[in-house]
């Protein structure tokens, strides 16, 4: 199923690399479009490109992958000096600070209702800064519960159900695992801090809101998991997480729909929705990022630019972006699309799409990750007092303001 | 084999295989077919696919960007040494205003934290036209590999005797000669090691790289594998085939310079 | 026109230390002219400024009647042999002798002609393939040396060549280096700070301390007529006995002594009196009347016999005196003897200024 | 003749310094501008009583202003009509009034070009709405506020320093003494001389990226980094020729063997780095930069209201990166020299094998190698507790305590690090003749003798270099610390770097972390002009 989808993208752009550019009239416009794709999503990606691209004899458009540590770096130093790209890919956490810096062109006055209409709006709200909208969506990424089908039969609604479900499971068998994340990661630690109705921002002017005793119950409650519990294990990276669920060591997974690539040729496990947290009957809502084509403020060609833009977001584009990319695309019509409607993976994500908190795009965001990831460190791993740890990320947070 | 001699390759054993073990998950992981970190107990795969490998080579521009890193890095080298070899030259040799300064400057270049030339190397590369160019790299990656290689090799030419040059001198020979003909090839080893270094320095690097460089059949390899890194997961099977790859060169090219590593090379020259 | 010529030539460094001043000197050719003096003294940086491996930062110097301050060291028609020999450890023996022709375009076949014919004189023909690392050390030094003699240079230059033998190749090369001296008949200035070396191997000897000449001259002359008291002890083993003495009228008082030399009417009052060991013999064990001798009466404290001559190291008063007796001699520690010196045996020294008075 | 060729530098400090004072000033005067601007916008909108209203409703109307330097052209009051009610940030927008008449009327649509350039007109002065009846008295203070400021302080200011740094330059030649009190001055002179013209030269770099968008080419900019270019190097032969006289040396030879790689480095690493000191000045909040003098320092050095020993205090972290640097250098030269010492044996087997096998650490790419080690000191999975298990020990929760993770850190490191110490040693140890060591057996040395009496003191001007460079390097190593640790516990394991990479990379406060880098700068320069001294013994 994979390789026939990857070989179709292959072909794509192999027709589309035989098409002789030689021809030099009429004057060809150049497009360049950064992106940090890889594997499937790289080859979906590049198939729409080339799809597109066939289609406008004037327009070359010329893909870069850049790495994804690398991008935002390049972009700083490449947009200022008018040698970035006319279009380019990046979440929308950057957002705020790449519009403040005027990196970024609004879109707001090229687009209209019926191109908005295209995406759920929770996937272009992300987008908006100050009331301009900076970028188009491709595909959203959040967290939910993987599961184990052949330690769980029914996946855990509620937070109750999950521990009774581990520690039974853990009783039985001490080499089996409860539920596997990274306890000190506030992107894995946000749907429980949001479950107890913690939140980092009181408003949206950033005022922090992150030192209150929700968002201490929620690292009570995390505690509990691993150290009461014990169904979370010790130092669970990313890289420890997936080799457990691997060997069915382990019943659940917080994590996004990239862990799918790392579950390829594995049988017996399913994605639900992350729980409803039990003490306070409110779903745990994870981070929303949404990743957005994003047009360069000083492209030469931002009219053809945003054309392609246009283009890359269709449904038609999307649905190979689903299908050959495993994108979960933001295109509300390509949910469906039968092969999209019939896929568990996508529709679970979907509606954990309606339940979830989109990151904020101000660049005060990108100021909480350390700070909060040592109050989890203290609180949850260390036994801390989590009120105390809370306060003391507070502190370092606005230490950063400068 | 005498004990002593097994003792020495006991050691040499033990060492080698602590040295090796860690590196080992990486060569498990270039093996395996999965794209997850290896976080079994011993580097073991359990499955043998040259899938990692398959999918490295078959990127496109993948030979070209072998290219590209062996032409930078092979380009830094002769550029890095052949200059750090008249500097180091001077500093060794000739008594000059400015020389400590000089030295100084050189090994005050190394103590300001990287992380924020990045912005200033852009503008200025950019503003000598070489973004994009192999040429912009080599120029960035030999004026870093500069100090280490001045100071060695400075540190080296002051072991060698300097009757030797003077005596070249009495023999009819110009400064030239005298470095040419006496003093590099006596420093053989220095400039191996030297060029070592600099190859390493220019081969390995990918910030800049990536940064500098805006289209992938002008990539370094590096780049490449970095590119196998995302943001909330890595490739880490093609990672690590990646990183195989790029250290395989490394080997080679210390395999053909360590042969001028040869023991006692000026003795005889002078006595005492 | 001397080979070589020194005029005032000085030397001083980029931080103030003077190494050489004011040196003059005239070699003829063919002279063997051995700079000595104590290290330190600055008879290397002259051999140095003469080979071009210093800049001269005063006066001028001539070779072959050229001024050549401001020659490199390669135009000036010089060679020279290294204290620690510096062979290129990267060349065989024939390549070692023969980089200098070659860099300076001589056909292959003169070049040849040449190390062939300085390796047969030297005895190293059979080791003409071999790298230096792989010879003997008196090997080694005739391969220095064959360097030098290869170039059939005007002047030849030695910077302490024999100091890194053994006692016994150092003696066998002396006279090897006199014999070469001899049918080469080569122009030489040669350094070292061992007086045997000096006086053994030179036309002409200059002795030098702290950066100047005190005298220059031949062997003999520095030894029997000292212009200084530097001179005077730094030549002859053991060195010159001193002895400090007011001058009285015609007799000089020292120790309680009283010594007349009638010749020294012109010396200052206050003198050294500098008597060479080997001047001193043995009288008898009390002082007797004879006038013709001058006295001394001493406690010996050492005696060593070395078979052929005997040092006695005896005292007078505090101070310390080294008697230098020919054959074996019978006294004995704890003894008490008289020494006894010609009057013209004895040199006298202006104490203020340390130079010579006697003529 | 000296006194004439000082001149030049001189003239060129006093050009290049006033030059850099003059772009500066016309920056900060142009940011004045901008902020004039906005300000003008919020007035506007206080007066309309409207509050700071970012999304602007159907039948608002907008200022929009070109921003085009060095005054405020045009400015047009733009209604915002059609906006659908379901996406606010859509809109389309009418202009109702503009400074040119004939642009009154427009429709303001995505397709065609021409509006594509007003939409472009709009954003820049940044939408705010306002009412109709405040709207002359909104374009009214936006233009006052913005008028051009014209000062003259700065410049002058620039011009002095120059001025003031060639005078003494002059006098101190002239005098012609051997060593001058005031060349201290003149060298601090010359830095703040150059530290404006660095200034400059960034603002210029900013100030393309407005010009960007309409031109390409930017004269000033180029005429400015060919000064920069031509300055560098006349400032360089200055300072040199102000240590021993200007004019012809005999010294030539030497400078043109070292000129390479001076030039090179003055313009990729001295440029970079005045560049990094200039922004630890400064502090950026929503893309406006402004100087803050040393209040990054003072923040820093007054350890952030921390006690002095607690994590995150620059001392505490000091004194790790010093423990840090101190305990890895001593591994890898203990290792690296051990090995280069076995593997210099000539008639050792396999020499060659154990060599190319013993670099594999440096051979292959860091950061994957680091998780490597970071997964074997895994509390649960991790091969290091799974051995210490086996041999009946308790298994070790690395990362919980100070002193473990540290030690994690310090493994992962030396195992990175001691090839490159091995094959330095490998090549220093070649300039040892052998047969010194024949010398010292025949005086019946032992082979620690040898080694301390024969080995060390011939190896140290050899390895000195490796040392002192490997030195600063640990001491910014920030990938294993990144990696490995992480900092953990709370930062404790942070060292300098790590930190100075946080404030820069994860808190995007580049000045900040400039004056960090600055600390950690000086810190080293302390410790190298300090080994200077070590090796100054080696050369004579």
């Amino acid at each position: 199923m994979r390789g026939r989808r990857i070989a179709w993208a292959l072909g794509v752009c192999a027709c589309s690399a035989a098409t002789p550019p030689a021809v030099p009239d009429p004057p060809r416009t150049e497009l360049t479009v950064w992106h940090s794709y890889r594997g499937d999503e790289r080859l979906a990606f590049l198939a729409t490109v080339s799809a597109y691209d066939a289609t406008r004899p004037d327009l070359d458009v010329v893909l870069v992958a850049v790495p994804h540590d690398a991008l935002p770096d390049k972009l700083g130093v490449a947009i200022p000096r008018g040698n970035g790209p006319d279009v380019f890919v990046f979440a929308h956490d950057r957002v705020g600070d790449w519009a403040q810096r005027s990196y970024l062109e609004p879109l707001g006055f090229l687009t209209d209702a019926a191109l908005a209409e295209r995406f759920y709006d929770e996937t272009l709200s992300p987008l908006v800064y100050r009331g301009d909208l900076y970028g188009l969506p491709l595909a959203f990424k959040c967290l939910a519960l993987y599961y184990d089908r052949t330690l769980v039969t029914e996946p855990a609604r509620t937070t109750d159900a999950l521990i009774a479900q581990t520690t039974a499971l853990r009783a039985r068998d001490p080499a089996v695992w409860g539920l596997g994340y990274e306890v000190d990661s506030l992107y894995f630690h946000q749907p429980f801090l949001d479950g107890f109705g913690g939140a980092l921002y009181s408003d949206e002017r950033d005022t922090l809101a992150f030192d209150s005793n929700e968002a201490a119950a929620s690292l009570d409650f995390v505690r509990g998991l691993l150290v009461d519990h014990k169904v979370i294990p010790n130092e669970a990276t990313s890289a420890l997480v997936s080799s457990l669920f691997l060997k069915h060591s382990l019943a659940y997974v917080v994590s996004g729909p990239w862990f799918r690539a790392e579950l390829a040729g594995h049988e017996g496990w399913g994605v639900a929705p992350l729980p409803i947290v039990s003490a306070t009957g409110r779903p745990s809502r994870p981070f929303l990022g949404v990743e957005g084509l994003m047009l360069n403020r000083y492209s030469k060609h931002k009219t053809a630019a945003f054309e392609l833009m246009t283009a890359l977001t269709t449904d038609d584009a999307a649905f190979v972006r689903s299908q050959t990319g495993g994108q979960l695309v933001a295109n509300r019509q390509v949910y469906l699309r039968s092969e999209v409607r019939d896929d568990p993976f996508a529709q679970v994500f979907r509606a954990q799409l309606g339940h979830s908190v989109a990151l904020s795009n101000r660049p005060h965001m990108r100021r909480m990750w350390t700070p909060l990831k040592d109050a989890l460190s203290r609180a949850i791993v260390h036994g801390e007092d989590p009120a105390a740890a809370l306060r003391l990320a507070r502190t370092r947070v606005e230490e950063g303001a400068p | 084999m005498r004990l002593r001699d097994l003792v020495v390759h006991a050691g040499l054993v033990a060492t080698s295989l602590l040295t090796l073990f860690p590196a080992l998950w990486v060569v498990s992981m270039a093996f395996r077919p999965s794209q997850s970190f290896d976080t079994s107990l011993l580097p073991i795969p359990e499955v043998i696919s040259l899938d990692n490998f398959r999918d490295l080579f078959s990127r496109p521009h993948f030979f070209r960007q072998l290219g590209n890193s062996l032409l930078v890095a092979g380009l830094t080298t002769a550029i890095g040494v052949m200059f750090s070899c008249t500097a180091a030259y001077a500093f060794s040799r000739f008594r000059f205003p400015g020389r400590r300064a000089g030295l100084l400057a050189l090994l005050v270049t190394q103590m300001f934290p990287g992380t924020l030339m990045l912005i200033p190397l852009y503008a200025l590369i950019e503003s000598l036209g070489l973004l994009n160019r192999s040429a912009g790299l080599v120029l960035v990656y030999s004026t870093t590999a500069i100090p280490f290689c001045v100071w060695n090799l400075k540190g080296y030419f002051d072991t060698l005797p300097r009757e030797l040059e003077e005596s070249a001198m009495m023999d009819g020979a110009g400064p030239f000669v005298v470095f040419w003909r006496i003093v590099l090839p006596l420093s053989r080893p220095a400039i191996a090691v030297t060029a070592l270094f600099s190859f390493l320095t220019a081969w390995n690097e990918f910030i800049l790289a990536a940064t500098f460089l805006s289209e992938e059949q002008a990539y370094t390899l590096p780049v490449t594998v970095q590119s196998f890194v995302g943001a909330f997961s890595t490739e880490w099977g093609h990672f690590a085939a990646g990183a195989l790859v790029v250290s395989l060169p490394v080997m080679a090219v210390f395999f053909a310079l360590q042969r001028h590593l040869v023991g006692g090379l000026t003795a005889g020259g002078v006595k005492g | 026109m001397p080979q070589l010529e020194l005029d005032a030539v000085g030397k001083t460094y980029d931080d103030g230390f003077v190494a050489v001043s004011d040196v003059s000197l005239a070699v003829a050719k063919g002279e063997f002219i051995v700079l000595v003096g104590p290290s330190g003294c600055g008879k290397t940086t002259t051999l140095r400024m003469i080979a071009g491996l210093e800049d001269v930062t005063k006066g001028q110097l001539h070779i072959g009647g050229r001024k050549v301050n401001d020659v490199p060291a390669r135009d000036r028609d010089v060679a020279m042999v290294f204290q620690s020999y510096a062979l290129y450890p990267h060349m065989t023996v024939r390549e070692n002798l023969s980089f200098g022709l070659m860099l300076r375009k001589l056909p292959t076949a003169e070049v040849v002609k040449r190390v062939d014919e300085v390796a047969a004189t030297l005895e190293l023909t059979t080791l003409l393939d071999r790298r230096p690392k792989a010879l003997s050390g008196g090997q080694r030094q005739r391969v220095a040396m064959g360097r030098a003699i290869v170039k059939r240079a005007g002047l030849f230059l030695f910077d302490e060549p024999l100091s890194n033998l053994d006692a016994k190749l150092r003696h066998q090369m002396r006279v090897e280096l006199a014999r070469l001296h001899r049918t080469l008949g080569a122009t030489s200035v040669y350094v070292t700070h061992d007086q045997v070396e000096a006086m053994t191997l030179a036309d002409r000897m200059v002795l030098m301390n702290a950066g100047r000449v005190q005298q220059m001259g031949a062997p003999l002359d520095l030894y029997e007529r000292p212009a200084n008291l530097f001179v005077a002890t730094f030549l002859g083993s053991p060195s010159m006995n001193l002895l400090p003495a007011d001058r009285d009228g015609e007799d000089f008082v020292f120790e309680g002594l009283r010594w007349r030399l009638p010749s020294q009417t012109s010396a200052p009052r206050e003198v050294v009196l500098g008597v060479r060991p080997e001047a001193l013999r043995v009288v008898g064990t009390t002082p007797s009347g004879r006038e013709a001798t001058l006295q001394l009466p001493a406690l010996v404290e050492v005696v060593e016999p070395l078979g052929h001559e005997t040092y006695v190291h005896c005292r007078i008063g505090a101070r310390p005196l080294v008697a230098r007796l020919t054959g074996p001699v019978s006294v004995m520690p704890g003894e008490s003897i008289v020494l006894g010196v010609e009057a013209s045996a004895v040199h006298v020294f202006d104490r203020q200024t340390e130079s010579r008075c006697s003529p | 003749m000296k006194n004439v060729a000082a001149l030049g530098p001189c003239l060129a400090v006093i050009f290049a310094t006033a030059f850099g004072a003059m772009v500066v000033d016309r920056y900060a005067s142009h940011r004045a501008l901008e902020n004039g601007q906005a300000f003008a916008l919020h007035l506007a909108a206080y007066l309309a009583q409207e509050g700071d209203v970012a999304i602007a409703q159907e039948g608002d109307v907008a200022i929009a202003q070109l921003r085009a330097h060095p005054a405020v052209q045009s400015a047009a009051l733009v209604k915002v009509v059609a906006a659908d009610a379901r996406y606010p940030f859509l809109r389309r927008l009418e202009v109702v009034a503009h400074t040119d008449p004939s642009r009154v009327g427009t429709r303001l649509l995505a397709s065609s070009e021409d509006d594509k350039r007003v939409a472009d007109l709009v954003h820049i002065g940044g939408v705010t709405a306002l009412s109709d009846r405040r709207f002359q008295a909104g374009v009214g203070s936006a233009v006052v506020t913005s008028m051009p400021i014209t000062r003259v302080g700065l410049p002058v200011f620039g011009l002095a320093i120059g001025a003031l740094a060639a005078l003494l330059f002059w006098l101190d030649l002239v005098r012609k003494q051997p060593t001058s009190r005031v060349r201290p001055l003149i060298g601090a002179l010359l830095c703040v001389g150059t530290l404006f013209t660095l200034l400059g030269w960034r603002i210029v770099a900013i100030d393309r990226l407005e010009g960007a968008a309409r031109s390409t080419a930017d004269p000033i900019a180029a005429t400015f980094l060919l000064a920069v270019v031509v300055l560098l190097p006349l400032v360089g032969t200055g300072v040199l020729g102000s240590m021993r006289g200007v004019g012809p040396s005999p010294h030539r030879r030497a400078y043109a063997y070292v000129a390479p790689a001076l030039v090179g480095l003055s313009l990729l690493v001295v440029l970079p780095f005045l560049f990094g000191v200039a922004l630890a000045f400064t502090s950026e909040v929503d893309g406006q930069t402004t100087f803050v003098g040393l209040d990054h320092f003072i923040h820093i050095l007054s350890s952030t209201g921390r006690r002095l020993t607690e994590p995150l205090s620059f001392y505490f972290t000091a004194a790790v990166t010093i423990a840090w640097t101190g305990i890895n250098v001593a591994l890898h030269l203990a290792i690296g020299l051990a090995l280069a010492l076995v593997l210099s044996d000539p008639l050792l087997r396999f020499r060659g094998l154990y060599r190319v096998i013993l670099i594999v650490p440096w051979a292959v790419p860091s950061y994957i190698t680091a998780l490597v080690w970071k997964g074997m000191f895994n509390q649960q999975y991790g091969l290091i507790n799974h051995l210490l298990l086996k041999f009946g020990l308790e298994p070790v929760a690395w990362f919980s305590g100070f002193f473990t993770a540290f030690v994690a850190n310090v493994t992962t490191n030396t195992w990175l690090g001691f090839p490159f110490m091995m094959v330095t040693a490998l090549g220093a140890l070649q300039s040892i003749p052998k047969d010194l060591y024949e010398a010292a057996r025949i005086d019946g040395a032992s082979a620690w003798q040898q080694f301390r009496h024969v080995t060390l003191p011939l190896l140290r001007p050899a390895l000195i270099p490796a040392v002192l460079l490997g030195t600063v390097w640990t001491f910014n190593m920030f990938n294993v610390i990144y990696l490995v640790s992480g900092g953990a516990p709370n930062h404790a394991t942070d060292i300098l770097v790590t930190e100075a990479y946080r404030w820069a990379f994860e808190q995007d406060r580049y000045g900040y972390a400039a004056a960090y880098s600055v600390l950690i700068f000086l810190l080293l320069l302390v410790w190298g002009l300090f080994a200077q001294r070590l090796t100054r013994a080696d050369e004579s």
